[in-house]
């Protein structure tokens, strides 16, 4: 036997919690029938984040025909559901990748083409490129390759599919769980001032994502430089000039 | 006894709306992939896109107006399909006519500004902006084939006009009583439905798709429920008016799918215009088609 | 026409004293010239011998002489002949005047040089940062920028010995890595 | 004392409390009480809304040269007074409060502007209650002179628009002088009866010089087309709660009294009968047309303008076309249309003007570029204006749909294919502004500095909540309104509609309660849809898509100035402010003339004026 | 970006707002970004922001082996790889001062052709589906796929091929290539008519197209701009003829202009010249099978290869205007310095910037796809 056939595929990382079986059989078949939609209808962000986005095209137009497997392109993060990230990530880029998806809507999967995305490709020496990606997100699928035909980029996204249809994909509520460690990471990199407009800690407690990884001392550190963002709610009286009167940065500046 | 047979033919109309728009999106997706040499989606890709969409763990909102903007996109929509008379039904076709009918299908595209507006994103008010213009340049000539309609029938109520077309064989269609207001109609379904090459307020390149910019999960999900409506009740209208509406199912349907196939068709085929130019084209063409057509029904 | 006209140039350029001046073929010349008089010179080849075209300006830092060599390639469209006229300017303090006055494109490649290697252009429009706008570190096309340094310092690499690589090889399989190439 | 002498008195008594307590912090509060009592006069007359009474006469009369000055009310004036008083009411309630304190602490004087309100609730009713052309033309300059009194009162730029107002008011008041003389030379009386049955009898050109002059006259109260100029900026200046009033019912006068003479007394049947030679228009067509056209300039003049009080403020000369539109057509819808919409425009003009008026209060800007994002701040005054222009757009569920739709639907009965398309292109044009008007105000990007903003105080948002109450539930229920605009019509002497409380009884009639349920029950099912999906998590501003970029507060992200780009390309070079240069030309005449005049006064010399006898005389000789 | 700018800052009353186009968005060629302030549809000012892309390949190459460069240098432009090998194989060649065989110069001629219609091909694309026409692109990048499948048979590779080395090129062709590719050229030709009909004669296209950043001859020499984009303001200028390199004087081929300088000149320009390289290729097609001989040349050892110390630089012709490379060696066995001037460098950021302001937002994209810029040539 070929020793590399012994290589799993997959890295299996823990139970995923999606696939925890309700006890109501119609509540799982409801499940099921979502998680069927959600992998018959991916739609794509249309960000060509490096070169590998040359072959997208291909895969999306006349001769591979994505729409076949209900994959079609969208314009914003708002929108989209998988983020492909095509190749190496300048740092520059690096941080739009983050904000793009933070502001994608979950379950959101994130799809690292190339070989650049696993360890910096042909261009490890270079100051310019991040080289892990998945320090920085939760990668779903890599699709190694420089660059990955579209066979493999459509072979890929089915496996992908196939993972979401079997509730296995389910990455994103990684980047909630362990938002402290992704978040160090990026500050690593970034700056320890790093933020971005989205708010993930409210988001995680309002989706009950939490759990203690969640926060630590990097959030601390995030929240010490962070002007937080709370959503307008519409307010009738007098509420809004506590929220003023509470605002730690005023209270610095004093 | 009458008033629930009527309660049940409100709650069907929107319904069967729904499920035959569904239908026509399927058909304009396909549409478009055979002209661009392809295979296109399978037969249920609109239901999953909806279902996908309603689905999504993480519901993004900008604010309540965003929500009922949303609300009242669909919500409109589901009480205009009461308007529009179905073989078998006629729902509230009686309680105001064409007119009306013009005005409630507004108070979507309004629900739907107000929901975009409220997301702060100018991509989406331009969007708008271009969506109003738009409905500027459609309206005047839509609103034209109304009036010539309902003179020509001597009623604004849409179920009398089938009526009056089902009296006799197809010579008392509307299409043959006022063939340059069939046109004129014809002319401006593409822009009623929002496509190329009137399909200014989405443009991708330019803004992002517009007013989707920020619309993401059920609010995305509900501009799809829309988009089902729409072309259902461009469909629906242009057949009332021209082609002796609904008396049979069976004969029903292919008309409406062949009135929305007819601009399908050609709107793969074309770049959109200019904001300015589809107002000129709008008021050239259909109107003067629109003008002459409406001096030979008034004579 | 276009020879004699080249012709000429070659013979007005041999007779200035302070340039050296070498032909590498036909289209290709080569001017050795001191900084205080490029623009001059430029001024000369855009304005009198239809040089209009500046190709490229390309900075090359020679640290060992401690130099920056700046080459201005440009163009004739009339005579289709491409002179790199080469000056060298002292690495410190760095400064150098812009052309932008005589080739618009110049504003490009002066801000890319800023950018790249520190060298301040005065009197080019824009010297902001444009590509590095995100960048803290020094200017990185320097030769004193260790990029391979900087890399090792900044970035994690992805483990390429995971678990089951371990499980494989420790049933006496996998993949063997020398000791010298593990990084 | 009859109902209408105890409504002049306590009218009258409003005036003087206003201008003795005005200044007090209960004096609003007072005057507001005193218009609320008005209201009750008025309502001991309400038999007049319904039919059951015809007239209620004043016991105030006296003889001028043999002939007698009489005031009484029908049920047009009832139904002109009842909205005047509603419009005064929720005014000074408005101003009673924070507005009155504030407007008073910037130095204006709130004695003044009580005092002016009340004037003019009190003139209007003077006028409203006029039984013969003497009283109705006494009412008519009282009225004026009390509509620049509030308009004057800001001073300033708004000084200069007031006198602009009043040059054209006289300008009017001499045409409705001149026309009145007229009368008297014709019919020998100034009784509305002897008119009106003299009127089927007088010579056709008679007829043309008096309806051009009563129209014009009237016109220019109702700024109907080329005397539209003054409306806008003068009523836009007015400080707070009085451009409400004014834009509610000021200008509605000359709609009065339009309706009074032309339609009422000469009727619109004899100016069918008036042709224009040469052509194939009758003077109800001219009238038609001054109003379609009235309805399109001023409308898509406000689209251009980007102060959200002159906005409404060209609204509200646009939808006059409405109004003058429905009574020329002059059959039962079209009539009750008209009618109609004078009292639904009054409900969300007067809303939206004090919802604007809210957000100046708060941010002290109307300046459309300004502002932006203020529905979390001021949601109810958002509410208002929502509700408002929804009435002003003329849609569903709103009544100003119901009045807009019976325009229409008379339209297509009287078979006039282009009065409606022109009709219809004024209503797209009020879509396009007033969405503009509530984005820019309301929606899209909250400006740092209106981050603190708070909803209006209460004693402004009330009067708000009730005006959109009126609004919805007259939308809801059309027939409260259209009784009213029915015994009008009887009164008037125009066919009268058939209603019902949902709407028009017709073929292809109208059932708002039907329509509006069913609005509503798909509105429900469209919640019921949306919850389908999961809960929604509010995000801040910022975290928007921005082409990847990150959003800074620094960030200019709100779409405001030139709204409709592609629109104006077309239309912009249309713009060429035609009327202005109009407007200029004649004022430069008449400075040329007056100054000739004055030169002729003057430096008269005795030579000169003997030499102009002199060639006078010959030429009387030899010719 | 600033983190600390969500503090409140007070913003300035104006008419003016802001507008992102990229690095996430339709309109914009790959990963860029360009701002602009815009009043109502009008651009009042616009911003290029690069360095998206940047990976640093400069400072790469000079870290890397001579032969090792061969396999970065593609990258640098993705659409149109292929010209990128051939000027720095060139630039060793001349360095070294070798001579390569005329087979070698054939098959580079070849393949730098067929790397130009499939750019050609799918800048159209692009240029379509700003104006909202998808068809085009969808027919355009299934054909381009085409001419892929070509690149995959004589190179092993779909995009980057690596066939060049300096020296000549890897291998030579395999038997019955040049029937497949004529097959092909016939195919392509076949449905230049369908692309006419479909795209470049629309009517609304040509409106949306016609006068859309428009440059007069005199701007596009002041700005730098080169190749088609040159072409379509009439200066009759490619560097094929006029700075021949390989066998370009050896082959019949016409330099396509256009008058008008604008968005659509650009694109027809382009279609004409997949006309020229179809008939280029045809050239070839009849022309090589006479050339024999070897495909490259002997060449050091490649893994220790000092090039001669020296200077040069190298220009040819990509599908985007004139590509060139300045090559400075020190006699090492590493590259003592590379500069790449990618044409886009000029498009994508001067040109671009002038041409947006004063014209409206519907247009932006619609020059940006026009002037094909390709923005890793800029970011490198």
């Amino acid at each position: 036997m070929n020793e590399l056939d012994k290589i799993p595929v997959r890295q299996e990382l823990s139970v995923a919690e999606g696939n925890v079986k309700r006890s109501n059989p119609l509540a799982n078949v409801f499940d099921e029938l979502v998680r069927f939609c959600q992998s018959r209808s991916m739609f794509m962000l249309h960000y060509c984040t490096g070169c590998g986005a040359i072959e997208l095209p291909p895969a999306m137009t006349s001769r591979f025909d994505m729409e076949r497997l209900g994959i079609q392109p969208m314009v914003t993060p708002r929108q989209a559901d998988i983020l492909l990230i095509t190749g190496y990530v300048s740092v520059k880029t690096l941080k739009r990748i983050i904000l793009t998806y933070e502001q994608m809507p979950s379950p959101k999967y994130v799809i690292g083409i190339c070989s650049c995305t696993v360890n910096g490709g042909m261009y490890w020496q270079s100051y310019a490129t991040a080289k892990v990606l998945k320090e920085y997100l939760p990668v779903d699928i890599y699709i190694a390759g420089c660059m990955p035909r579209p066979e493999a980029v459509i072979s890929g996204l089915r496996d992908l599919m196939g993972d979401i249809k079997s509730g296995r994909a389910d990455n994103w509520k990684r980047y909630f769980q362990n938002y402290d460690h992704y978040l160090g990471n990026q500050q690593k990199l970034f700056g320890e001032d790093w933020q971005t407009p989205t708010d993930i800690i409210a988001e995680a407690e309002h989706y009950g994502l939490m759990t203690d990884q969640t926060l630590g001392e990097h959030t601390a550190l995030l929240q010490k430089h962070q002007q937080p963002l709370e959503a307008l709610e519409f307010s009738l009286g007098e509420k809004r000039e506590k929220i003023q009167g509470e605002n730690p940065r005023e209270k610095n500046n004093e | 006894m009458h008033f629930y047979e009527l309660l049940v033919e409100l709650l069907l109309m929107p319904i069967l709306a729904f499920v035959i728009g569904l239908a026509m999106v399927l058909m304009m997706r396909r549409i478009g992939a055979r002209i661009q040499r392809r295979v296109g989606p399978p037969v249920l890709q609109p239901i999953y896109d909806i279902i996908k969409l309603y689905s999504k763990e993480t519901q993004i909102s900008h604010g309540l107006m965003h929500e009922i903007g949303i609300i009242m996109a669909v919500g409109g929509f589901i009480a205009a399909m009461t308007l529009l008379p179905v073989p078998g039904m006629s729902g509230l076709t009686d309680k105001g006519g064409a007119v009306t009918l013009a005005y409630m299908l507004m108070i979507p595209s309004l629900g739907m500004a107000l929901g975009v507006g409220q997301c702060a994103n100018p991509n989406g008010s331009i969007g708008i902006s271009r969506a109003l213009t738009a409905m500027l340049a459609y309206d005047i000539p839509f609103i034209l084939v109304i009036f010539g309609a309902s003179y020509v029938y001597g009623t604004t109520n849409l179920a009398e006009m089938v009526a009056i077309q089902q009296q006799q064989d197809v010579s008392s269609w509307g299409i043959v009583q006022m063939p340059l207001l069939a046109l004129t109609a014809l002319l401006i379904l593409p822009a009623t439905m929002g496509k190329h090459p009137f399909e200014i307020y989405v443009a991708p390149s330019e803004i992002a798709t517009g007013p989707m910019v920020e619309m993401s999960g059920k609010f995305m999900g509900g501009l799809f429920v829309m988009q089902c409506f729409q072309l259902y009740t461009a469909g629906v209208i242009f057949t009332t008016l021209f082609l002796g509406g609904g008396v049979y199912w069976i004969t029903f349907l292919p008309k409406i799918f062949l009135v929305v196939a007819i601009p399908m068709s050609v709107a793969y085929l074309f770049p959109r215009y200019r904001t300015e130019d589809v107002l000129r084209l709008m008021w050239k063409w259909p109107m003067l088609l629109g003008l002459i057509g409406l001096a030979v029904v008034m004579k | 026409m276009s020879k004699e006209l080249n012709l000429w140039l070659d013979d007005l350029l041999k007779d200035i004293k302070i340039i050296q001046f070498k032909r590498k073929n036909s289209r290709r010349v080569r001017i050795d010239i001191a900084p205080e008089a490029l623009p001059a010179l430029l001024e000369l080849l855009q304005g009198r011998a239809s040089y209009v075209h500046l190709s490229a300006i390309t900075c090359v830092d020679w640290i060992e002489d401690d130099e920056f060599e700046l080459v201005y390639h440009v163009w004739s469209y009339e005579t289709n002949s491409l002179v790199s006229a080469h000056t060298r300017i002292s690495r410190d303090p760095g400064v150098y005047l812009s052309v932008y006055d005589l080739y618009t494109p110049a504003a490009f490649f002066e801000r890319d040089i800023h950018e790249m290697f520190g060298l301040y252009f005065e009197g080019s429009p824009d010297m902001e940062k444009f590509i590095l706008t995100e960048w803290n570190g020094p200017p990185p096309m320097r030769k004193d920028f260790d990029s391979e340094a900087f890399v090792n310092q900044t970035f994690s690499w992805e483990e390429y010995h995971p678990q089951w690589l371990k499980d494989i090889e420790a049933e006496g399989g996998g993949i063997t890595t020398r000791p010298e190439d593990v990084r | 004392m009859t109902a209408l002498d105890y409504l002049l008195l306590i009218s009258a008594i409003t005036v003087v409390i206003a201008l003795l307590a005005g200044n007090m912090r209960v004096g609003g509060w007072l005057v507001t009480i005193l218009y609320a009592l008005q209201g009750a006069a008025l309502l001991m007359m309400s038999g007049l809304g319904y039919s059951t009474l015809t007239v209620v006469q004043s016991s105030l009369r006296f003889n001028v040269l043999s002939e007698q000055m009489l005031w009484r009310f029908d049920a047009l004036s009832w139904f002109f007074a009842l909205i005047t008083i509603g419009a005064g009411l929720f005014c000074s309630w408005f101003a009673s409060g924070e507005w009155g304190e504030k407007y008073r602490d910037n130095g204006g004087s709130l004695r003044l502007f009580h005092g002016a309100l009340a004037l003019n609730v009190f003139t209007m009713l003077v006028l409203l209650a006029s039984g013969d052309l003497l009283t109705l033309f006494i009412g008519w300059e009282l009225v004026s002179w009390a509509s620049f009194l509030i308009m004057a009162l800001a001073g300033g730029k708004a000084f200069n628009y007031a006198m602009r107002y009043i040059s054209y008011a006289f300008a009017g008041a001499m045409a409705v002088l001149g026309g009145l003389l007229l009368i008297y030379a014709e019919v020998g009386s100034f009784d509305f009866q002897s008119l009106k049955e003299a009127a089927p009898q007088m010579q056709a050109s008679t007829l043309w010089l008096l309806v051009v002059l009563l129209t014009a006259g009237f016109g220019v109260k109702m700024a109907i087309l080329p005397f539209h100029l003054w409306q806008a900026k003068a009523y836009a200046e007015t400080p707070g709660p009085g451009a409400a009033f004014l834009g509610a019912i000021s200008s509605r006068m000359g709609l009065f009294a339009f309706i009074v003479v032309i339609v009422q007394l000469i009727g619109i049947s004899r100016l069918v009968e008036m042709e224009i030679p040469y052509t194939f228009l009758d003077a109800q067509d001219l009238l038609a047309w001054i109003a379609v056209f009235t309805i399109i300039i001023p409308t898509y003049i406000a689209l251009r303008q980007h102060d959200a009080r002159r906005l409404l403020a060209w609204h509200g000369v646009g939808q006059t076309g409405y109004m003058l539109l429905g009574l020329v057509i002059a059959n039962d819808l079209g009539s009750a249309g008209g009618l109609m919409h004078v009292f639904n425009y009054a409900s969300y003009q007067a809303m939206l003007f004090m919802a604007v008026v809210a957000v100046m209060h708060r941010t002290g800007t109307s300046d459309l570029n300004k502002l932006g994002g203020l529905f979390t701040r001021m949601p109810l005054s958002y509410l208002a204006m929502l509700i408002g222009i929804i009435g002003l757009a003329g849609l569903p569920p709103m009544n100003g749909f119901v009045s807009k739709w019976l325009i229409y639907r008379s339209l297509i009965v009287d078979g006039s294919p282009l009065l409606f398309i022109a009709a219809v292109i004024g209503t797209l044009g009020t879509i396009l502004s007033v969405y503009k008007l509530i984005h820019n105000i309301f929606l899209g990007q909250l400006r740092v500095e209106h981050a603190a903003v708070r909803e209006a105080p209460l004693s402004m948002v009330i009067p708000m909540m009730l005006l959109a109450a009126v609004v919805f539930v007259t939308g809801y229920f059309p027939g409260l309104v259209l009784d009213w605009t029915s015994a009008v019509q009887a009164s008037i002497g125009l066919p009268v509609l058939a209603h019902h409380l949902g709407g028009v009884d017709m073929k292809g009639g109208l059932d708002m309660i039907w329509i509006v349920s069913v609005l509503l029950v798909g509105f429900g099912f469209g919640t019921l849809v949306f919850f389908l999906g999961g809960r929604s998590k509010r995000v801040h501003q910022l975290d928007n898509y921005a082409g990847g970029h990150f959003l800074t507060a620094e960030t200019r992200y709100h779409y405001s100035d030139n709204f409709y780009p592609g629109l104006m390309h077309l239309i912009g070079p249309w713009y060429r402010n035609s009327f202005e240069w109009l407007e200029r030309g004649v004022i430069s005449a008449v400075d040329i003339l007056s100054t000739a005049m004055q030169g002729l006064y003057r430096n008269a010399h005795p030579s000169y004026l003997l030499l102009v006898a002199v060639v006078f005389a010959l030429s009387w000789v030899i010719v | 970006m600033r983190p600390e700018n969500y503090e409140a800052i007070k913003q300035p009353p104006s008419n003016e707002f802001e507008l992102n186009f990229g690095p996430n968005h339709p309109g914009i060629e790959g990963n860029y970004a360009f701002r602009v302030k815009l009043n109502g549809d009008e651009v009042l000012s616009a911003r290029a922001d690069a360095g998206y892309l940047h990976r640093g390949f400069e400072k790469l190459m000079e870290g890397r082996l001579w032969i090792q460069n061969i396999a970065l240098v593609p990258r640098i432009c993705v659409p149109d790889p292929v010209p990128m090998e051939v000027c720095y194989s060139l630039a060793i060649e001349e360095l070294c001062g070798l001579e390569i065989p005329e087979r070698a110069m054939w098959l580079r001629v070849m393949q730098l052709e067929m790397s130009r219609l499939a750019a050609h091909l799918f800048a159209f694309g692009g240029h379509a589906a700003t104006t909202g026409m998808y068809t085009p692109m969808f027919w355009g990048v299934a054909d381009r796929d085409l001419i892929l499948d070509r690149f995959e048979e004589l190179t092993g590779g779909r995009v980057y091929s690596i066939y060049n080395i300096p020296g000549g090129v890897r291998r030579d062709m395999p038997d019955g290539f040049l029937d497949r590719l004529g097959t092909l050229l016939d195919y392509l030709d076949s449905r230049l008519p369908d692309y006419d009909s479909l795209f470049f004669r629309n009517q609304v296209f040509i409106k949306r197209a016609r006068d859309v950043g428009a440059m007069t001859q005199e701007q596009a020499l002041k700005w730098g701009v080169t190749g088609p984009n040159l072409r379509a303001t009439g200066l009759a200028f490619d560097v094929r003829r006029d700075d021949p390199y390989l066998v370009y004087d050896k082959i019949d081929f016409d330099i396509v202009t256009e008058p008008g300088g604008d968005a659509l000149s650009r694109n027809l320009v382009r279609r004409a010249e997949l006309k020229q390289s179809i008939r280029i290729l045809r050239q070839i097609i009849k022309h090589l099978p006479s050339v024999k001989g070897a495909v490259r040349c002997p060449i050091p050892n490649p893994l220790a290869w000092n090039v001669p110390a020296g200077e040069t630089y190298t220009r040819v012709e990509s599908s985007k205007g004139e590509l060139a490379y300045y090559v400075v060696s020190n006699g090492g066995d590493k590259p003592y310095r590379v500069h790449v001037r990618g044409p886009s460098s000029m498009h994508a950021v001067q040109v671009l910037e002038k041409l947006a302001v004063g014209s409206r937002l519907e247009d932006v994209a619609q020059i940006m796809f026009s002037l094909d810029a390709c923005p890793p040539e800029v970011d490198r």
